[in-house]
């Protein structure tokens, strides 16, 4: 059963889904949180069964799918996948379990099963085109869950969406074509694995047009600026629970697919398009976070607080070394769990209101002290207290683009500042001062089926925050692996320079431990 | 004093018009059963109408294993041509024809199916559109297009209405029009060569390496301008949207299938010897009028009221998708045209199968046309299972993965690419996104908006029965279990269309 | 050993999570005694680990757990107790404890009792992180805790909004010099490859200077906001809006003296780079004079505590730059005890008038509550630096530090600074308990606060009185094993005598003119009618230079503004519109040039030809240029193409 | 002068073009009809005079062909236009727009 743990986790819930039109309206709910929690054991066996020093793909599975032109059923895992997948299972199980009572509620269940399908697909893909199946995919669900659920402007939203991401994508298709094509050319045979085109050294021009290819689709998707509109409307329209998974896991496989396509396929053209990325990023950190201070829904505030997060892991990301690199993947998640709360949390208050409106709101923390502690300490997190979880993400992202470029570190640390603003701001906004509105004077405070949700995102929070060493371990094995491929790939010299060897650096590694005792 | 003509009947070689003559002689025998006993139920001729096309299907199989051992036949005062593309056409036609004729035992009575004519022409017209695919002779292109095309004018006619009449004229006008520049076009290759065999002219004019090419030109426009109008390529598509309106649902989904792979497969070889041949005009025209028919279609999709006029241009922009790979004409060009066109009928069929399903007698009011997008809203509430099977016809059309549909659009862009047309393979990318609008907006009508009009029955059962409901079925599977038959499907097509040396 | 150093360190939190477990419901003094107690343990630990590096000057270094490890980078949970973070760990335990008991009363009538306990002993825990870790990663940790800390409880009456905001404004502010401060951090990782001190100072010897300077100001940059120097200073004196316990241990003991920490603990960094070092000093200097100027005039007791506070931190500022780090460290000992006292007294008068902060509206105090008329004398008596309270060891061998080192303007800065902080720190003592009785006037009926909280504040008192000439010979034994042990003697005895005793009579002049000024009959509420409040100069003090207005509008307001215009304009006008103009662009095409399907036969036919005759005409133009493309090309050249 | 090929096709071409513009400017229905058998009888000639030209029969067969077909499709306008008045007593094309956009 564990060399096909992956295919499991993949078709389980789609296949649990499919069973679920059978199952009565009344106890859906209950079947849709025991084929997640299924799903989440799984995953955490997945863990636990994960052998840390191994460097490369585990668990893999090939299946001939269309060996004539190269595309074959090929998953696998590694550090860098695996955590995200534990987190889509676990955001889908508690996402479920938290789900308030909404209108046809069986269809939303079943939605949710298949998004979580194509979640772990995209994550254990390692074909390009299975990678695509899934990732296009996705998309409907979402499309589904924001149309059918969202608010007054919901199928604008949806639309937007969709489509945003879907052209994004077919340009992303076209490089993967091309990609194909120059590996024929190379071998004379077809092929869309991911791991037989780690193996081909793309002359640079080539390079720089691929990634520009494959820029398109991943940077809509994260969302990068200028391409990131169409996020404050789905988050703005979408349910609770379409904006949580939106955020927690859907806009990873943006950062992910960077980190897994771009930087070992297009080393020199990674370092050639660091700058640029750096400063799209570092617009992204502080532009949103302005456009964030000057939001009156609290949920669009969270929204553009991710967008300004996704900017800390883009340019971890670009630091092509193993620590902004590891940071970044660490801050994936960690914006996954925080940024998801909080999405959680607006729900709980617009649940109660039913609006999202600051100004509706204030001295909150008379009425429902445990949801103030509660949205307190996630908004810490996010402002990225240290012996948070976030902290350590951004902490490792900036550090390791420093050895870049110091003064953009300096732009991008700024960071830090305004997000502290727009967060604080809000909180004041939300919970400080008098309870002036009277519909506010006797809210009910959190109900125990929404802290089952919360609880063990705060209990992540801290764990992770103080002691990240047994998510933080697989993911740097993985991440130098990667790294000392794009050393060895790459063919100019300035990519040689800006991308440590490690096989060197072990030495230094070694004396500067030895400075540490 | 003419000498006897004494020719061998081997060298003949008259099996190779097996497949058109089977259709030929059943569409007799359906005619003379008429005479004997009019007024039959239509299940009778739709069922033996089935078996002949099943016939037919065995005898192109037979072929096919022919063509398979020794390669390409000639027959007939080698007038018959029986190569890869033949084959596969013709695979295409009565595939598509037979899942196409079950569809006349809908629920509710339409005039057509009651008279045993509209069977007997729809069997000529299959037989027509054989010839024309089965040959490099000019002339027999011309009598097949010409049988099927009159052949369909009447089918349409057929459907009786007012709308359907008007259809049928606009379209029997514009493929007049159509015949005259098709015949002049022959002429003036005829006068540039002396002959109508295509691979003779082709040899003729690269002999004297295109002396007068400005003459040839002028064929090839007036070819175009013809095949234009076949393959509704912008600006000859006109009559395009207005047919299928006025036909019957079921009627205008072959139109969009049958005709066109007919058309297309005359074209390649008319147009690929002379792509290959470096006429510059001819690749620069082609690749002018293949960006302008998917754009241009596609955004007039966009503005579509009614679902089966969105369809028809949806359509229109899929067949100039196709088009690029005649301009691109290499081996993996011309097996993603077939590879693509398959599962594209697949599909579309499937759609307008929907459309056939939900076609009410007379309209309710509020509802301007057949099939208007209102008619669709809220359908998800009503019946679950037709919006979601819609909804998944609609999502393969937009090219989503892993549907029928996205793995034609996948391999015709990468045979863009290795051809060498980056920008057109970009274009052809983005085209799909444009089209993802239109196909979403049904998509968001049906489960996203609440009903719009009050109908008094389940529109996605009105006109369904069994047989019907079969054939939606199958078209469902073939939608979703696409990838499984991909890969023998490229082997299959591939092998025939290099054979024939395409 | 080991275990006194996690019982020091942990006791707090364990009380602060205890406190916390009351958190909701209603006050429960167990919540604020238990606490109190866990401190009192720490205290003791932290003692018995100060006996153990006195008498046998070793360290100890334990390494808890890995936080952070990946590529090159190693970050451990490792806690040292030297010299330096003993000393500091005394002083947080000390002070703390009498702060915690002394809240016990203070607060005995606040509904939000338990939670202050929570964050007031978390505060502890945090600052005990920042003073003992073994590392600059852990350093920071501590560092954004106690922001953290006093973020809670600078707005921990939320319900007020001056005091959320002076939160959130104090929060920020640090956040803009922790940014400095993480720079600074990358900077030592990436030129020394690790982040423990130990290690990163070795490497630091032989790393060129430039380097070194930048490591220096960004480090120091962080110092800047969390001992609040300018121009980052506003936030302290807002702070005055939490509790007064929480005044007198995060804004005058503890928390704000985190920068003067930071720059001893680098101590062998800044000796590298003395040019940096003299910057430190000036800054100091300059804060020292112009925090007091502010407090001569103010009208708040707690802020005029909390600008003599800022001042103070200049003077340390000024020792740690020039060298003087155990000097610097001996001074912030010394100051927060006579600091803290002082804001405890000041707590115990706001509790007898009620909340009352205008020493205007006081006088004749000293009647009604004798036991904080004595102690808050002392304390100010300890703050002018009087021989032989802790004041004069600390703070005038700063004076001789500056006047040995040749620094003389600093030196004279200084001193005119501790004149005009004798000035004001008698001005609100005699204000507030001596002179004519204006308070009974208005309505107040002082009494004297719980026996216990002044019990609690005997401590500091004694060590206030005691603290320096006791102590200073053993401190400076011990701490020298790890600062550099510069002793700073004049050269000759008659200058000696003659600067000390002139510096004495200085002071003590200022003390007799502020209590001759501010004890006199005809002393009233000043309504803002007399010249000298109209003066020029009483109007920039009272605004503290103008420089909090000045941020307002030049920094908060554009800001809110720039924003604004970043979504309502930017993002939604330009960014989002130009995305729905291309959708637009399509649709707008579509339905302009559908018309050409105008459904009329003859029309298609039409564009049948039409299509026809055009692709025509441009065979024939091709066939033409085909034919004559020699002459063409002749042509062409002939034109030069 | 004698009667080349050339002038065969040039009056061929020149009743295409009558054709061509008889079916773009006739309104009226049967009109059209006309014009389009223009058209292909006038491409007749042309095969005729080259196919005598080469001497071979293919552009005659071609010719009877074009014939064949073109009565053929007399056939069906007719039908269809017969009906076509029926219901609407005119053979206007103006009349005949009702499917648009």
């Amino acid at each position: 059963m564990l060399d096909h743990i992956l295919s499991i986790l993949i078709f389980f819930p789609a296949l649990a889904g499919v069973l679920g039109f059978v199952v009565n309206k009344d106890s859906i709910r209950s079947y849709g949180v025991a084929v997640a929690t299924i799903e989440f054991v799984l995953a955490l066996w997945l863990w636990f069964a994960f052998d840390n020093t191994v460097s490369g793909m585990q668990f893999m599975e090939t299946i001939a799918l269309i060996p004539t032109f190269g595309i074959n059923y090929i998953v696998g895992v590694d550090g860098i996948s695996m955590f995200i997948i534990i987190l889509a299972a676990f955001f889908t199980m508690i996402g479920i379990a938290s789900l308030g009572d909404t209108k046809d509620i069986k269809n939303m269940i079943i939605t949710l099963l298949f998004l979580q399908m194509t979640m772990v697909g995209v994550f254990v893909a390692l074909d390009a085109i299975i990678f695509y199946v899934f990732w296009e995919l996705s998309l409907v669900p979402m499309l589904y869950i924001i149309g059918a659920w969202g608010g007054p402007l919901r199928i604008y939203a949806s639309v937007k969406f969709f489509l945003y991401t879907f052209a994004g994508s077919l340009v992303m298709l076209v490089g993967m074509l091309f990609m194909a094509y120059f590996y024929y050319q190379a071998t004379g045979q077809w092929s869309f694995a991911l791991l037989d085109w780690y193996r081909l050294i793309l002359p640079e021009t080539f390079q720089l047009w691929l990634f520009v290819a494959f820029f398109f689709g991943f940077a809509i998707k994260v969302p990068m600026f200028p391409f990131h509109t169409w996020l404050p409307y789905a988050h703005g329209q979408a349910p609770t629970i379409g904006s949580v998974i939106l955020a927690a896991i859907l806009l990873k496989m943006g950062t992910y697919a960077f980190i897994r396509f771009s930087l070992p396929l297009f080393p020199d053209a990674s370092v050639y398009f660091m700058y640029p990325i750096a400063v799209l990023a570092i617009i992204m950190i502080i532009y949103t976070a302005m456009v964030a201070y000057a939001q009156k829904d609290v949920k669009q505030v969270v929204a553009y607080s991710s967008v300004s997060h996704m900017g800390v892991i883009i340019l971890g990301t670009f630091a092509l070394n193993v620590e902004g690199i590891s940071g970044s993947i660490f801050l994936m998640i960690a914006h996954g769990v925080v940024s998801g709360a909080l999405f959680l949390l607006v729900g709980v208050i617009y649940d109660r209101r039913h609006t999202k409106m600051m100004d509706q709101f204030g001295g909150l923390a008379h009425v429902m002290p445990k949801y103030a502690t509660i949205f307190g300490i996630m908004m810490m997190a996010s402002v990225g207290m240290p012996l948070t979880i976030n902290f350590v993400g951004e902490f490792l992202s900036l550090l390791g683009f420093y050895q870049q470029s110091h003064i953009l570190t300096l732009l991008a640390g700024i960071a830090i500042i305004v997000g502290a603003i727009y967060m604080l701001a809000a909180y004041k906004k939300m919970f400080f001062g008098n309870v002036t509105k009277e519909e506010n004077k006797n809210l009910p405070d959190v109900n125990k089926r929404e802290l089952i949700a919360l609880v063990p995102l705060v209990i992540i929070t801290i764990w992770l925050g103080i002691y990240p060493k047994p998510v933080l371990g697989p993911i740097n094995t993985s991440v130098e692996s990667v790294v000392q491929l794009m050393h060895e790939k790459s063919i100019t010299e300035e990519a040689k320079k800006r991308i440590p060897n490690l096989l060197e650096d072990i030495t230094i590694t070694k004396t500067s431990m030895k400075g540490a005792h | 004093m003419l000498s006897p003509v004494n020719i061998s009947m081997e060298s003949l070689n008259l099996i190779t018009l097996a497949p058109m003559l089977i259709p030929v002689v059943g569409a007799l025998l359906i005619i003379i059963m008429d005479l004997f006993k009019s007024e039959q139920d239509k299940s009778l001729y739709v069922m033996i109408s089935l078996l002949i096309l099943g016939i037919d299907f065995m005898a192109l199989l037979e072929s096919a294993g022919v063509f398979a051992k020794d390669g390409t036949v000639m027959g007939v005062f080698d007038v018959m041509m029986i190569d890869g593309l033949a084959i596969l056409s013709q695979f295409i036609i009565v595939v598509a024809s037979m899942l196409f004729i079950p569809l006349a035992l809908s629920k509710s009575r339409f005039s057509e199916y009651a008279y045993a004519e509209f069977f007997a022409l729809f069997l000529f017209m299959i037989a027509g559109f054989q010839f024309m695919v089965s040959t490099d002779n000019l002339i027999l292109v011309f009598v097949g297009l010409e049988t099927a095309s009159l052949a369909l004018y009447t089918l349409i006619a057929m459907h009786n209405r007012d709308k359907s009449f008007e259809a049928a004229v606009k379209y029997f006008t514009m493929g007049a029009l159509a015949a005259g520049f098709y015949s002049f076009g022959a002429m003036v290759f005829y006068a540039l060569t002396g002959s109508v065999e295509i691979n003779q002219i082709a040899s003729v004019l690269s002999d004297n390496n295109y002396a007068d090419i400005g003459f040839v030109l002028v064929g090839v426009v007036f070819m175009l301008a013809s095949f234009g109008f076949k393959l509704s390529m912008v600006p000859f598509h006109t009559w395009t949207p207005d047919v299928y309106e006025g036909s019957s649902s079921a009627l205008a989904g072959y139109m969009s299938i049958v005709p066109k792979i007919a058309a297309f497969v005359v074209a390649m070889r008319l147009f690929e010897f002379l792509i290959h041949s470096g006429v510059v005009w001819l690749e620069v025209v082609l690749y002018a009028l293949v960006v302008i028919t998917m754009t241009m279609a596609n955004i007039w999709a966009l503005v579509q009221q009614d679902v089966k006029r969105m369809l028809a241009y949806s359509s229109i922009s899929h067949a100039g998708f196709v088009m690029a790979a005649i301009l691109i004409g290499t081996t993996q060009a011309n097996s993603a045209l077939f590879f693509y066109w398959i599962l594209f009928s697949v599909t579309n069929l499937g759609s307008f199968s929907m459309l056939w399903i939900s076609r009410q007698k007379k309209l309710p009011s509020g509802q301007q046309s057949d099939h208007s997008f209102d008619k669709f809203s809220g359908l998800a509430k009503t019946s679950p299972l037709a919006a979601s099977i819609m909804a998944l016809f609609m999502l393969s059309l937009a090219g989503l993965p892993p549907f029928a549909l996205f793995w034609g659009k996948m391999y015709m862009i990468s045979a863009a690419v290795t051809g060498g047309y980056t920008v057109l393979a970009l274009i052809m990318a983005l085209n799909s996104a444009i089209a993802g609008y239109y196909y979403l907006k049904l998509i968001v009508y049906m489960f996203m908006k609440d009903p719009i009009i009050v109908h008094n029955a389940d529109i996605s059962a009105v006109n369904a029965t069994n047989a019907i409901k079969t054939i939606v079925g199958v078209a469902v599977i073939g939608t979703i279990f696409a990838f499984l038959t991909v890969n023998s499907l490229l082997e299959f097509v591939t092998s025939f269309v290099y054979n024939s040396g395409y | 050993m080991e275990l006194f150093l996690y019982t020091a360190l942990f006791a707090p939190l364990v009380g602060s999570m205890f406190a916390a477990l009351y958190s909701g419901s209603p006050k429960n003094i167990i919540a604020g005694i238990i606490p109190s107690i866990l401190l009192g343990v720490s205290l003791i630990s932290s003692t018995i680990l100060l006996v153990l590096v006195l008498t046998t000057g070793h360290t100890l270094h334990v390494e808890m757990m890995t936080w952070m490890a990946t590529g090159d980078l190693y970050i451990p949970f490792g806690f040292v107790v030297d010299q330096i973070s003993v000393t500091m760990m005394m002083v947080v335990t000390l002070v703390s404890t009498v702060v915690h008991v002394y809240a016990i009363g203070y607060m005995s009538h606040d509904k939000a009792f338990n939670r202050f306990f929570a964050w007031l002993s978390a505060f502890v825990f945090s600052m005990l992180i920042l003073v003992m870790s073994d590392n600059f990663a852990g350093l920071f940790i501590g560092w954004e805790g106690v922001g953290l800390c006093s973020w809670g409880l600078i707005g921990f009456w939320y319900h007020k909004e001056s005091a959320t905001w002076a939160a959130n404004e104090a929060f920020i502010m640090n956040r803009i010099a922790d940014l400095g401060m993480l720079i600074g951090i990358f900077l030592v990782f990436w030129n020394t490859g690790t982040l423990q001190y130990d290690g990163a100072f070795a490497a630091m010897q032989n790393l060129d200077t430039d380097t070194l300077t930048w490591i220096g100001i960004f480090l120091f940059v962080g110092a800047m906001g969390k001992s609040a120097q300018f121009p980052l200073h506003t936030w302290l004196a807002d702070a005055m809006e939490g509790p007064t316990p929480v005044s007198a241990l995060i804004h005058a003991a503890t928390m704000v003296t985190a920068g003067v920490y930071l720059v001893v603990r680098s101590n062998e960094l800044y000796a590298l780079i003395p040019n940096v070092g003299l910057f430190i000093a000036s800054l100091g200097a300059f804060v020292a004079i112009f925090a007091a100027t502010m407090a001569l005039v103010n009208r708040d007791i707690k802020r005029v505590i909390a600008y003599s506070t800022l001042s103070q931190l200049g003077y340390m500022f000024a020792a740690a730059g020039l060298g003087a780090y155990w000097v610097a460290l001996f001074h912030l000992m010394a100051h927060a005890f006579f600091k803290a006292l002082l804001f405890l007294g000041g707590g115990n008068v706001m509790h007898a008038m009620s909340d009352e902060l205008d020493p205007f509206k006081m006088g004749g105090l000293g009647k009604a509550m004798k036991g904080t008329m004595i102690l808050m004398t002392l304390a100010s008596v300890a703050l002018a630096g009087i021989f032989p309270l802790a004041g004069f060891f600390s703070k005038d061998l700063i004076l001789e530090v500056a006047f040995v080192d040749h620094h003389f303007i600093i030196y004279s800065v200084l001193l005119v600074t501790a004149g005009l902080t004798a000035f004001y720190s008698f001005r609100i003592i005699a204000l507030i308990f001596h002179g004519e009785d204006r308070h009974t006037a208005l309505g107040f009926h002082p009494h004297e606060a719980y026996k216990f909280m002044l019990w609690a504040m005997a401590p500091l008192a004694v060590l206030a009185v005691i603290a320096g000439f006791l102590f200073k010979g053993t401190y400076f034994e011990m701490i020298t094993q790890l600062l550099p042990a510069t002793e700073y003697h004049v050269h000759s005895a008659v200058t000696y005598w003659i600067m000390t005793i002139g510096t004495q009579a200085f002071v003590i002049a200022a003390i007799y003119f502020a209590y001759k000024k501010y004890m006199s009959k005809d002393i009233k509420v000043p309504d803002g009618t007399s010249k000298m409040e109209n003066s020029f100069a009483y109007k920039l003090l009272i605004n503290q230079y103008y420089i909090p207005y000045f941020y307002e509008e030049y920094l908060v307001k554009p800001y809110r503004e720039l924003s604004t215009v970043c979504w309502e304009k930017v993002d939604q006008k330009i960014v989002d519109a130009s995305v729905d103009g291309i959708a637009k662009v399509f649709y707008t095409t579509g339905v302009k040039t559908r018309t050409m399907q105008n459904g009329n036969l003859s029309t298609m036919l039409k564009w049948m030809v039409a299509g026809t005759v055009a692709l025509l005409s441009l065979a024939v133009v091709f066939g033409l240029a085909a034919r004559y493309s020699g002459e063409i090309r002749l042509f062409l050249s002939g034109l030069g193409v | 002068m004698e009667i080349g090929l050339n002038h065969y096709l040039v009056l061929s071409t020149i009743l295409f073009a009558i054709g061509l513009v008889g079916v773009m400017r006739r309104k009226n229905l049967l009109m059209l009809f006309f014009a389009t058998e223009i058209l292909l009888n006038s491409v007749n000639i042309s095969f005729a005079a080259i196919s005598h030209y080469y001497g071979d029969l293919t552009g005659q067969m071609f010719a009877f062909f074009v014939i064949a077909i073109a009565a053929s499709e007399v056939a069906v306008g007719l039908g269809l236009l017969v009906v076509w008045h029926k219901r609407h007593n005119s053979i206007d094309l103006d009349k005949m727009s009702t499917m648009r956009g």
